[in-house]
């Protein structure tokens, strides 16, 4: 029975993870029908940041976090003005690719800026675990979940509640009617695209504290994140948020009660037949037909 | 104020529209009629911009229209309540209006978009009573109300209908049609394409008849409503007449 | 059994016979109980206003979309759970709105892709080519080729489909719908976009492929040819049959007038 | 008739000018390093010659596609390296076991569309992978799979050189004389229907569903066929040579090429395996200056490689006039 | 648009002219490097490359060897087995390498070793697996030692301690599982019992879950088997979860950066290494130590950083190999015959005796067992 709290307080902090990243990712697919396969290299860059604003530089926690978003921003706006909007692109597997040349360019840069070491980033607060019913919960997991909670609460009220926000929304639904509307939907996606990869800098400024950064780390949280995305139903904001919890309850689950080598796979076989069943994913928004 | 000269358009190969000409004087309320595939809709793309590849002279207010984009027209003054509503169906009615006043937001006028809602939802006393509801939940002839006040929350100086009728119910048609009227004595200048002539020409000042793309008719709706050549646009000629007629 | 006989055996019933399709999209009846039948042979007009739900009525013919009520019987078949793919085979051929022939194959290669259910060869008959795959092929090209004659393209065989122009694009449809030897041909608005000319050489091809025994249902807009071409017309209006007649019948209807010019 | 001679006339010049460039190669290259890259090109270019004739035609995206080729090598890896079955004999059971795995996998995740079946195809690929490690007992696991045997024919050895490369050109031109019949044939106009309007291919009678599942089947074929001449090129497998960056590798191979071209596989399988080589000279630049590489492809040639250089030669030429 | 596309083909065509880099021929030897430069396995080959540029400088610098001066063949091989195919095959018949050095993983090893089996061109790799030299290959050497002699050293500290059961945590990669495969198989010589045997992903950032089972399944001891970044996420969070059981480590993880990453939670984490770790502590008559201070005071000036264990393997491969050329005039056989019979040659590594029957030529004392205290190694004797 502890064993499985203990599963499960694992499993929500690497889900938690997880849905971070596929907010990101499932935000961006809803307003611009893409997904960006360089996301995991925002998140890796959001981390990196923490180690070289809050590690190396000593800024005050805040004000590197800020920094660390403002990066993960600026990239992504840069990203979407100077690679995605001039490629005249019809099909959108080619602008795939162009997130794919994207996302091995700036782990590139991120070899260059950062090195090949990983390392490690303090906790943001006191690393004693709390114990609830025999298991043991870490604060940074407290932090990640809320943090979690908080951003996809804040990218639902930007949405729902704000006039920026309920546009992109109305990009989104009906380029057209929005256009005939008045609503700059170029300015849209580039927004669009800066939240996005700042979420993926959020993902990483959480994630630096519980595991170790380098370079590399991205990759493979890019795919969980696209796999919890997929899960939700893409364009589902609570959706993505629902599958990364899932996916990493499940991985957690697998390791723990069947094997911990298999834990992927586990995953994925589960992954395909939530695809199979229900093929939009569980709270599915839209049919999504791209390519 | 709208000044059409010769405009084709094409999709591809096809074309749709082959040299048409109109124009529409302030405060007057023009019908295009004419069947569906006359070339009625591109038209009105390529007046609201979203139809880039047309040739021909466009103009408003006697600014060329020629490369601007949806958002800068609507800015300039046209507004369009798309054929088939085109509402935003996940927002509510209330945020579908405030998407409508997007342009007035950012020249930062509040004060006058609220002075619009009062206007609009006064004139749509229904959307009132369903302004939290989500969009999507409403009726035909509802989403088309709140279409056509979504239109008008940009404060246009032209306001462009396309089918307002399609898909309506006959009594909520004539309640489409009486608002439009209603507009048009509140000083709104409107252009309105409609395959329902006899409705469309009831209202208007002036109408143009078009059919396969071409400018067959034009002139006063009360003529146009009476013209044999009205029904023959519509329901083609008889069997007997259809080889000699095109023999000719 | 070839389908001439098939087509003698059957003619005594209706070819086609639609009964109480309802169709709901989002909780709105885009189809509302539409029932009529089609003789065998002749050319039956489809009429209504935008958004009547014409197209949406032969989606259902063809099987794309599934009726939510109703059934269609297709030569004493109840196509309910039949593929697209099969009705073709069975006898339903069709075109589209908005010319959809493969653009980057040439002419003649579309026609041969609109053998597809008449012919037989796979993966292994592609790639061993033995000698009954040849025969096939030259066969199949030769069908091509006379149906190309037939309806006058033939000088166009080897143009990609996509350079040509529209008129002679709806009449490779056509073409292409022939192939697969339909006994009902569907056409979706097949003088759209098209000048006068084309259209009268448009109206004397389905008088043709009508006197090759081919049953055709065709929407129209232009009503000088739907009026002029067809032996009996249906009018939809919002999902609904208004009526149903001979092309005089129709022109004279009041219902229909009203429908088309308004209150 | 004449276009239509000249059309099938080009493809036999074609055909003939490939095959004398790759005997001309062949003959000439004596140093062994360059003689591997081609054979490695030639490997990869039956990976994208499949995987193309599946996103290029039947417009089926496929991000799991190393597992086919996984399977090809571990496959004929374990039957002749274990069993010590004859190398021919596992490539029979490699690319018959494949294809059995493509049409399983294929039955369902070909129904899904746009990113799902990506993720879906992701999902199968990552789960051969992990058994690939995980099953070490018989595939070796994560240090990988010694003692695969050199291919032997009679008295002919294959091993890396000359041998080699001519062996793997060769499927290569089989495989392209292969697709181009499939190409040319019912089930090739068919899917090339399918790739310039799935509604109408449909419409006239087209099983998409079923024709899809045959070239994945097909693709999956190649694919264990490219392993199978991988495992005894190289030797060694271990599942990295499998994983999900290799699935991505040859998407862009196809996609930088350009998709439903047979040379446009070629190309960009050349382009993306000589690529790496000649950025070695970059050292730590390498992979940002492999990225902007394949952004700027992709950007300014969306159609890939074959089709961009046409527009450049086309508009030189009009420039000319 | 036009001129855009034409510079870009320009600019691939170039690229493609770079291939073709000059030939030139000269009286050096040329010996081949093959690292993991780049990619998961940098750790490794990163101080590996450092070390043997160093090296052929050093040498060179003293005139080469029987006046003939070195000249290195650097590939990456980014811990990829094909790259490394590619990349011994460039050595091979393009560059015409003498010799090779590395590569730093054992799958990327077994990849080439066919190859240089049938050039017949002497390799020393830098790899732990043991499968590289066992069973023997005529041209193969190896300098770091075998995980088997790590987990020797790890379970006769056990032993000592008096630890019967034990839990087992290995990362999934070629030297987690290498690892395992020891572990499992040696126990049952140590009288241990192994109650519970997991795996962690090696880009995992959570370990929880299998540490819960582990400490579920009642062990005495933990063994983690790994390279950076995972061991040190495992260290965090067995002091996350409060198992109050002792950690022992591998030699995978002996270098400051572990310290460094997983920070106090290393305390009292117990692992073998060899003994450049602990250059400092050892005894003054320790015959290792002049040498491992030579390397590190070469390797610190050169590039201003610590040597780790790793760049050990190449220190030596490299001293090994310029044993191996004196007087052999540039001949691969007798480089290869050279090579085999060295005896009681002292590296960083620990003291090679290499045979017919063993190209490792490592004995156990390679390893010292030492525990991390306040930040630092301390030797356990």
């Amino acid at each position: 029975m502890q064993e499985i709290i203990q599963y499960l307080f694992s499993g929500i902090t690497t889900g938690a993870i997880y849905a971070v990243i596929a907010v990101g990712l499932s935000m961006l697919y809803s307003s611009t029908e893409l997904i960006n396969f360089a996301h995991g290299e925002f998140v890796m860059v959001g981390a990196m940041a923490m180690v070289t604003f809050w590690v190396h530089l000593a800024w005050p926690l805040p004000l590197a976090i800020l920094a660390a978003m403002a990066l993960g921003c600026t990239l992504g706006l840069l990203f979407e003005r100077f690679a995605i909007r001039t490629a005249k692109a019809s099909n959108p597997i080619v602008l795939v690719i162009i997130t794919v040349g994207a996302s091995i360019f700036l782990r590139g840069t991120g070899m260059l800026a950062w090195g090949k070491d990983p390392f490690s980033v303090p906790s943001f607060s006191s690393h004693e675990s709390i114990e609830i019913l025999g298991a043991a919960l870490l604060p940074q997991s407290i932090w990640i979940v809320l943090g979690a909670i908080g951003l996809a609460g804040g990218i639902h009220f930007f949405l729902k509640k704000t006039l920026t926000g309920k546009a992109m929304v109305a990009c989104a639904v009906n380029q057209k009617a929005a256009w005939l509307s008045g609503i700059p939907s170029e300015r849209m996606a580039v927004l669009a695209f800066a939240i996005s990869t700042g979420c993926g800098a959020i993902a990483g400024i959480f994630i630096a504290p519980i595991t170790m950064s380098s370079y590399d780390m991205g990759t493979i949280l890019g795919l969980k994140g696209f796999c919890a995305a997929m899960i939700g139903g893409l364009g589902s904001l609570w959706g993505a948020f629902a599958g990364g919890i899932l996916l990493g309850v499940l991985e957690s689950l697998g390791a723990g009660l069947i094997s911990s080598g298999l834990k992927d796979a586990i995953a994925f076989i589960l992954l395909l037949l939530i695809l199979y069943i229900r093929p939009g994913g569980l709270f599915a928004a839209k049919e999504a037909k791209r390519f | 104020m709208l000044r059409i000269k010769n405009l084709k358009c094409s999709y591809g190969s096809i074309t749709a529209v082959h040299g048409v000409s109109l124009s529409v004087k302030k405060g007057e309320l023009i019908s295009i009629i004419g069947a569906n595939g006359a070339g009625k809709s591109s038209l009105l793309l390529a007046v609201c911009g979203l139809m880039k590849t047309w040739s021909g002279e466009i103009s408003f207010e006697d600014n060329s229209l020629r490369g601007m984009s949806p958002p800068s027209i609507v800015r300039a003054g046209i507004s369009m309540v798309p054929e088939g509503r085109q509402i935003f169906s996940p927002l509510s009615v209330m945020d579908n209006l405030k998407m409508g006043a997007y342009t007035m937001y950012r020249k930062r006028m509040k004060a006058e978009v609220e002075k619009d809602f009062k206007m609009v939802l006064s004139m749509f006393p229904i959307l009132r009573e369903r302004a939290d509801q989500l969009a999507g939940t409403l009726s035909g002839g509802e989403q088309q109300m709140l279409a056509i006040a979504r239109a008008l929350m940009a404060r246009p100086r032209l306001l462009v209908l396309d089918e307002p009728s399609m898909g309506l119910a006959p009594k909520i048609v004539d309640m489409i049609f009486e608002t439009i009227e209603t507009l048009r004595n509140q000083g709104v200048t409107i252009l309105l394409v409609e395959q329902n002539a006899r409705a469309a020409l009831k209202i208007a000042d002036r109408g143009y008849v078009l059919e396969t793309g071409k400018m067959v008719l034009q002139g006063s709706a009360d003529e146009l409503l009476v013209d044999d050549d009205v029904k023959r646009a519509y329901l083609g000629q008889d069997y007997g007449d259809f080889y000699d007629g095109r023999g000719n | 059994m070839t389908n001439q006989d098939l087509r003698q055996a059957q003619s005594q019933q209706p070819i086609l016979d639609v009964q109480g399709l309802t169709k709901l999209f989002g909780g709105v009846k885009a189809q509302d109980n539409i029932s009529f039948s089609i003789e065998p042979g002749i050319v039956c007009g489809l009429i209504g206003p935008n958004g009547a739900g014409k197209t949406t009525l032969f989606n259902m013919i063809t099987g794309i979309y599934a009726p939510d009520n109703g059934q269609v019987i297709f030569n004493g078949r109840n196509t309910r759970k039949m593929a697209v793919h099969q009705l073709v085979k069975a006898g339903i051929a069709r075109t589209f709105q908005h010319v959809e022939l493969f653009g980057s194959m040439t002419l003649l290669e579309n026609v041969l892709v609109g053998m597809h259910v008449r012919t037989r060869c796979g993966f292994w008959g592609a790639v061993t080519r033995f000698p009954w795959v040849n025969r096939e092929e030259k066969a199949a090209v030769e069908k091509a080729e006379s149906l190309l004659e037939f309806t006058g393209l033939i000088d166009d065989a080897h143009k990609p489909a996509g350079d040509l122009p529209v008129g002679r694009q709806k009449t490779a449809e056509i073409a292409r719908a022939l192939a697969s030897d339909p006994l009902l041909l569907l056409l979706d608005e097949p003088a759209a976009g098209l000048n006068a000319v084309e259209t009268e050489n448009l109206g004397q091809l389905i008088r043709a492929v009508k006197d090759r025994g081919v049953t055709m249902m065709l929407v129209e807009h232009d009503m000088s040819l739907a009026m002029g071409i067809s032996d009996k017309v249906i009018v939809l209006d919002q999902g609904r049959k208004l009526a149903q007649g001979t092309p005089r019948e129709i022109q004279n209807d009041e219902a229909v007038m009203a429908a088309y010019l308004g209150g | 008739m004449s276009d239509k001679l000249s059309a099938r006339s080009r493809a036999r010049i074609e055909n003939s000018i490939f095959l004398a460039a790759v005997i001309l190669l062949g003959l000439v290259t004596e140093n062994t390093y360059y003689l591997q890259i081609m054979t490695f090109i030639g490997i990869n270019t039956l990976l994208a010659l499949g995987l193309n004739m599946l996103m290029g035609y039947a417009g089926q995206v496929s991000l799991g596609h190393a597992a086919f080729y996984g399977i090809g090598a571990y496959a004929t890896a374990i039957l002749s390296g274990t069993y010590a079955l004859s190398p021919w004999l596992a490539l029979i059971c490699a690319v018959g076991g494949a294809v059995l795995v493509a049409f399983i996998v294929g039955l369902p995740t070909l129904r899904l569309s746009g990113y799902y079946l990506g993720m879906g195809t992701l999902g199968f690929g990552m789960i051969v992978n992990i058994l690939f490690r995980e099953w070490s007992s018989v595939t070796g696991g994560a240090s990988g799979f010694v003692g695969i045997p050199v291919l032997e024919a009679g008295p002919m050895v294959f091993m890396s050189g000359k041998s080699y490369f001519f062996l793997v050109w060769a499927v290569v031109l089989a495989a392209i004389l292969i697709c181009r019949r499939i190409l040319r044939s019912r089930m090739g106009r068919a899917l090339r229907a399918i790739h310039d309007g799935e509604n109408a291919a449909l419409a006239v009678g087209v099983n998409t569903h079923y024709l899809k599942l045959k070239v994945f089947m097909f693709a999956a074929a190649l694919g264990a066929v490219a392993g199978f001449l991988y495992a005894h090129f190289v030797l060694f497998i271990s599942p990295e040579s499998f994983g999900f960056m290799v699935s991505v590798k040859m998407v862009t191979m196809v996609v930088i090429g350009g998709m439903a071209s047979i040379w446009g596989a070629l190309l960009g399988a050349g382009l993306l395996t000589l690529l790496p080589e000649v950025l070695h000279g970059f050292a730590e630049y390498e992979m940002i200056v492999f990225g902007l590489v394949l952004m700027l492809v992709m950007i300014f040639m969306p159609q890939g490689l074959t089709r961009g250089f046409l527009d450049i030669y086309h508009a030189s030429r009009k420039k000319r006039q | 648009m036009i001129m855009k596309r034409i510079s870009m083909a320009i600019a691939v065509l170039v690229m493609a002219l770079l291939a073709a880099d000059g030939l030139y021929a000269a009286s050096v030897y040329k010996i081949g490097g093959i690292f993991s430069s780049t990619g998961r396995a940098s750790f490794l080959g990163d101080p590996e490359q450092k070390t043997m540029e160093m090296m052929i400088e050093k040498i060179n610098a003293a005139g080469g060897i029987d006046g003939v001066k070195l000249e290195a063949v650097i590939y990456d091989s980014e811990g990829d087995p094909a790259k490394a195919v590619s990349a011994v095959n460039k050595l091979l018949h393009k560059d015409k390498v003498l010799a090779i050095i590395g590569p730093s993983t054992t799958p990327t090893t077994l990849a080439i070793v066919n190859f240089v089996e049938r050039a017949q061109v002497p390799l020393i790799s830098c790899a732990a697996g043991v499968k590289i030299t066992s069973p023997v290959k005529p041209w193969v050497f190896k300098t770091a030692q075998s995980d088997l002699l790590a987990v020797a050293a790890v379970y006769q500290h056990m032993k000592a301690r008096g630890i019967k059961k034990i839990g087992v945590l290995t990362v999934s990669n070629s030297f987690g599982e290498s690892g395992k495969h020891q572990l499992l198989n040696q126990a049952k010589d140590f009288g241990l019992e192994v109650v519970q045997a997991d795996s962690f992903g090696a880009k995992d950032t959570d370990m929880t879950a299998q540490l819960t089972k582990i400490k579920a399944a009642g062990p005495d001891a933990i063994v983690c088997w790994g390279t950076n970044p995972g061991p040190a996420v495992v260290a965090k969070n067995v002091k996350q979860l409060k198992i109050d059981l002792p950690l022992y480590q591998s030699h995978g993880v002996a270098s400051p950066k572990f310290i460094e990453l997983a920070g106090d939670a290393a305390n009292g984490i117990i692992l073998p290494t060899g003994k450049i770790l602990v250059t400092g502590l050892l005894d003054g008559s320790d015959p290792q130590r002049a040498i491992l201070e030579d390397y590190q005071k070469d390797y610190n000036a050169m590039y201003n950083a610590n040597v780790s264990g790793f760049g050990g393997y190449a220190y030596d491969a490299v001293n090994l190999l310029a044993g191996a050329l004196k007087g052999s005039g540039g001949d691969k056989n007798k480089i290869r015959d050279a090579l085999e019979s060295t005896q009681g040659h002292m590296g960083t590594t620990g003291e090679f005796n290499f045979s017919a029957q063993d190209h490792n030529g490592l004995s156990p004392k390679a390893f010292v067992m030492v525990e991390i205290q306040n930040g630092t190694w301390k030797l356990i004797k």
